[in-house]
């Protein structure tokens, strides 16, 4: 393990934000306050941390309807998010987009997604147009297990050998797509990563709930990407702790299952555990941490709440740039 | 007559048909739910409770469960709909017709004509569809626009319980390939539904208020909308003749027509965006046919031309309301 | 000014534009042609010959010839133009966008609103359609109705050499998302082209023929046949004033509402099937703006409500013409 | 080898059929009479036979743009197609379709299709009717090296195990997709069936230019199939002579390509050296079938060129049913 001291207090404290960011969510949606369909992403911190670890914001990545990991991994800012989950005018996207359609294009972020499938194409192109400029930077896919059924993320896996796209197709497989498992659904469950390799790419495996090795894992399969060797793709094991969309009565668990996943699989737990009997921090270190990120949601909520709504005149704006 | 919501109508109406037609089967992602999953099959039967038991009661042959791949479930559903079987395929949000519209468009619509009238293709491809639940741009969209433009497919959209049973029933047993659009937001209406055998043909308007003053035309989710600006205009004493059209193809141009040459008035409300949108093609259609009869210009309420935005005070701007029909509706009065 | 077909038109402004900003790139199938065979690349530079020569002096990280993945394409100039560069995206066959609307629909034409103006997304999509080639129901396709129905994505149809440079060289440098379709019989049209920068702004009709008893407006190949039908009704002292609209989306309604004003009377020719045409669109837009001009009901020539059929007496059939064209006015003009 | 002389005497005269209707068609379009576009079968002959001397009419295949030899070989009637592509009024789809459309329901051929890719899932369907019968009968999709870069044939493959549909996957690389060689838009050009594989589904290889090693190949897959295994794919390697296209100036060829597939990878050629030199049947047998497979298609050229045409009123048939 070769991570400072500051970036491990860094990478828990993205980790510890997407974490808040979600339970609170999860309790102002039951409040009945905020509008839409959300899809919260509690459980798989370490897999978002552990990828964009690695990114810069030149490079690019692309998301799904479970994206609010992935766009605070990637730097988006808290209270602009918040905001626009709350349909604020102040909100990242204006109100417009909400929890479904975050983006941030200064910070790579191109987009989360509510078409499943959709954004591993545009993850190619973005690799196409670093591979123009020929500077080492790369896009990067996130995408469901369930989302290795759809065409395009086949047609883009073929592609991107086609072209030698540096881009990593990363396949948070959390076991369910909606209600439905991956050994159904998903005709070679047990190996996601297998499909990648038969288009004839490399393809690795990794623990999606433990930070260190999927940090160490994508060390390795970055630097196979950023030196021309084309695209890779990576299966992260990783778990889901709520519903599929917040509302969702989840009678496809097994008893018991969500609490036996909160006590054995908990990234946050893994690595605080691992930290502290390594000696790298100190328990303070990350109650610190927490009690700053908990400071932070609360700010971002109650800001969110404050700001104003958008006006019915921006309904015409933005379709455009000039018509 | 049973009173019932329209989510109930169609599931029971999905379930009489199968009972009466062993050919009849359906597909869709998690219409079961819970396959391959701790909790089992039948964990949740259509995240709109609109296939509830079904599995249960058919089995794995009928009632098929699917991954998330809707070119497959449509392409699966003209193959099986050529081979001499009548499915019918839930695509969950309309909006995913976008990636699946080949199979629609290109596929299930043609095979008929390219092949001489020597197929029949009775797929029933049902929709869900419309805003009004912040469900953001790609989640709200009233597609049914683009797919009445398509030869091949008929569309039909329901408002009522027993429309919605008639009118599933006639798709369900037509021998052409059926967009059947279910209105999120409608599936709660309740309304009383006759009991057995209940067909409503195709083509066929309903009238839902008469009136003398100007015509309103409607369909889907904007009938409701009508009706409570049809309530408001009454008071002032002006008389609305509001039409359903139920489809919007077949498109009943003769309960238009007969309206407008009364009325000499005409305002659309379509959820789609304006252009070539179901409200210009009716516009069209009557400045065409009923020019004489009109006493003023043929005006339509639609959304802006622009994606469904998020943010309940955004979505509630783009959209239709009975203020904005009021207004139309009074505007096309006052024309001189 | 040069001497060129629509096709050499196209050719050459794509690659002057690539000469001029190192940002734009261009993708399709065998748009370079022979890769990985014994003929090698450059073996056929586009079936269109619409990209001859640009491999060979662009190299393979701008000219990226692909597998036959539709949606891989258009999602992949998605993801470059959002990365900062201005993809130009061929579908061979416009009838194609069933494989990939997703991209275009809820992805290229949306992203921007969805993320609150904080993207741009200069795609150029270039789409090849229509009929006349007996290609049958699955390569004939006028799709431009159903993509005019779009918020987010504009529309454009050259019908000249000129036009086809104008255009083209404007949506290679517009910041929006541009569907650029070129009419496969239009290709070898050859006429006068301006040299050097030429760029023609988006929403400006181009009128063709002035006359003052009746307006014809037209769009791609549809504006060839109104200029036939106008001059055969010329001889008989009957004044068309033709109008191409050149693009659907943004439509020059200003151009159109002017016409009207003065003549009163409307044909719209369109190569699309008649529901929720962008005929349809213009008839219900002058219906409405211009109601108190029109003489006589806006009429429209559009193929039936039927796929593209193969043989060439029913594609002809099947066909907007001269003859349907001149039958339209005259029974405009004979409306009392 | 367990075919009588009479099976042996029926494969060649229908692969003779597909040769020389397609010969002759090259001849024909090359005169301008016949309108659109046409891809010609020739060189494939032994695939279309080999897969489908095995079938039944209540077996159901799809095919594509190059589907002459998939109607013929599945007993679509010669002088209607022929009819059909010269786009008269008797043809099978009246003049409708043409080429690229053709389709006889009764005979189990649910279509040609100009969408690449677009056939798979139908076939799929065209099993899970098949599966709801119970019947043993099974649906079958042929494609193209090219073909297998599209999203719905990925779809396809795994929604067919998932559903344990029995359907055939048939991949006829022919070594080009349009223009383009397989080494290039096919990741993994050399093992399309190695796709399959990854999508759990069991996969054979054959050469396609060889009736008996696709024939001998093609009845285990039935059996596996028919048996109730679950979906299986093929790969035959075969070769096309003409152009992608009539028209095709087929500047991607290498030097003597075609002269040199025409000796070595003639399968009609392949098959009459195998029975004579075997003694199963005589070079004058198989001369005599060319020459009936001559006049018939004299006859459906002759009867096709005095067909009437489709009239006018023709266009707004068949579009509905009942409208
Ligand atoms: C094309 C398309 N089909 C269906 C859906 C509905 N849907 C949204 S999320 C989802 C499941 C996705 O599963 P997975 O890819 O495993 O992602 P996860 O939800 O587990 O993060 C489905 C079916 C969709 N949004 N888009
Ligand atoms: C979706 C789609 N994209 C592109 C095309 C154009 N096209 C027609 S055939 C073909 C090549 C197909 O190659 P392959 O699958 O190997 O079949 P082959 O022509 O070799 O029989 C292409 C690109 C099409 N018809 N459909
Ligand atoms: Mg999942
Ligand atoms: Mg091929």
């Amino acid at each position: 393990m070769q991570l400072s001291r500051d970036e491990l207090l860094g990478a828990y404290r993205r980790m510890a934000t997407i974490r808040s960011f979600e339970e609170r969510l999860h309790d102002e949606i039951a409040k009945g306050e905020i509008a839409g369909f959300t899809h919260l992403y509690c459980g798989q911190e370490a897999a978002a941390v552990g990828v964009c670890d690695h990114l810069g914001d030149d490079d690019f990545i692309v998301s799904t309807h479970r994206g609010h990991g992935h766009c605070l991994a990637k730097g988006v800012e808290v209270k602009g998010m918040m905001a626009e989950i709350y349909g604020r005018a102040t909100g990242t996207c204006k109100g417009k987009g909400g929890s479904m359609h975050i983006a941030d294009i200064d910070k790579g972020m191109l987009g989360a997604n509510g078409i499943v499938g959709a954004g591993a194409p545009q993850a190619v192109g973005a690799a196409l147009a670093a591979k123009m400029d020929g500077n080492g930077r790369i896009g990067l896919s996130f995408s469901g297990d369930g989302a290795c059924n759809q065409g395009t993320t086949f047609e883009a896996m073929n592609m991107a050998v086609v072209t030698k796209a540096p881009v990593i197709f990363v396949f948070e497989n959390n076991h369910y797509s909606e209600h439905t498992g991956p050994a159904y659904a998903t005709a070679t469950s047990t190996d996601i990563a297998g499909r990648a390799e038969a288009f004839g790419m490399k393809a690795w495996r990794a623990n999606g709930c433990d930070y260190f090795d999927t940090y160490e894992t994508m060390r390795e399969v970055l630097d196979y990407v950023r030196a021309g060797n084309g695209p890779a793709a990576v299966e992260l094991d990783t778990e889901r702790f709520y519903g599929h969309f917040e509302g969702d009565p989840q009678r496809y668990r097994g008893p018991g299952e969500i609490d036996r996943l909160r006590a054995e699989r908990d990234c946050l737990t893994a690595f605080r555990r691992r930290v502290t009997e390594a000696g790298l921090l100190a328990d303070a270190d990350l109650d610190t941490i927490e009690a700053e990120v908990a400071r932070l949601i609360d700010e971002a909520v109650d800001e969110a709440r404050a700001a104003p709504a958008p006006t019915p005149a921006m309904v015409l704006e933005d379709v455009y740039i000039s018509y | 007559m049973t009173r019932m919501m329209i989510r109930e109508a169609i599931l029971e109406t999905i379930r009489s048909e199968m009972r009466r037609d062993p050919t009849v089967m359906m597909l869709g992602e998690d219409i079961v739910g819970g396959m391959g999953t701790a909790g089992g099959p039948e964990a949740i039967g259509g995240i709109w409770s609109t296939s509830t038991g079904l599995w249960e009661e058919f089995g794995s042959n009928r009632i098929i469960d699917t991954p998330i791949s809707e070119s497959a479930i449509i392409g699966s559903a003209a193959g099986a709909a050529l081979a001499g079987k009548r499915p019918i395929a839930e695509l969950m949000f309309a909006d995913f017709v976008g990636v699946c519209m080949d199979q629609i468009w290109n596929q299930i619509a043609k095979f008929r004509y390219m092949f001489g009238g020597k197929s029949k293709c009775p797929v029933v491809i049902r929709l869900v569809y419309g805003a009004g639940f912040n469900a953001a741009p790609q989640h709200s969209q009233a597609v049914y626009s683009m797919m009445t433009s398509m030869p091949g497919v008929k569309v039909v959209m329901p408002t009522t319980p027993a429309d919605a049973k008639g009118l599933l029933t006639q798709a369900i047993r037509d021998d052409d390939p059926v967009l059947f659009f279910e209105h999120k937001a409608l599936y709660g209406v309740k309304g009383e539904v006759p009991d057995g055998d209940y067909v409503i043909p195709f083509g066929h308007a309903r009238q839902v208020r008469a009136g003398e003053h100007v015509t309103i035309v409607a369909m889907g989710m904007m009938v409701g909308l009508a009706e409570k600006a049809a309530d408001q205009l009454a008071q002032d004493g002006i008389g609305c003749d509001v039409i359903d059209i139920r489809t919007t193809s077949p498109l009943d141009e003769e309960a238009i027509l007969d309206s407008v040459e009364m009325t000499g008035r005409l305002v659309v409300v379509d959820e789609s965006p304006p252009r070539c949108s179901v409200a210009a093609d009716i516009c069209a259609m009557v400045a065409n046919k009923a020019f004489a009869a009109l006493k003023a210009p043929p005006a339509m309420v639609t959304p802006p031309h622009t994606p469904v935005p998020f943010a309940r005070e955004l979505e509630s701007a783009y959209l239709p309301s009975p203020p904005k029909i009021v207004d139309a509706v009074r505007s096309v009065l006052a024309y001189r």
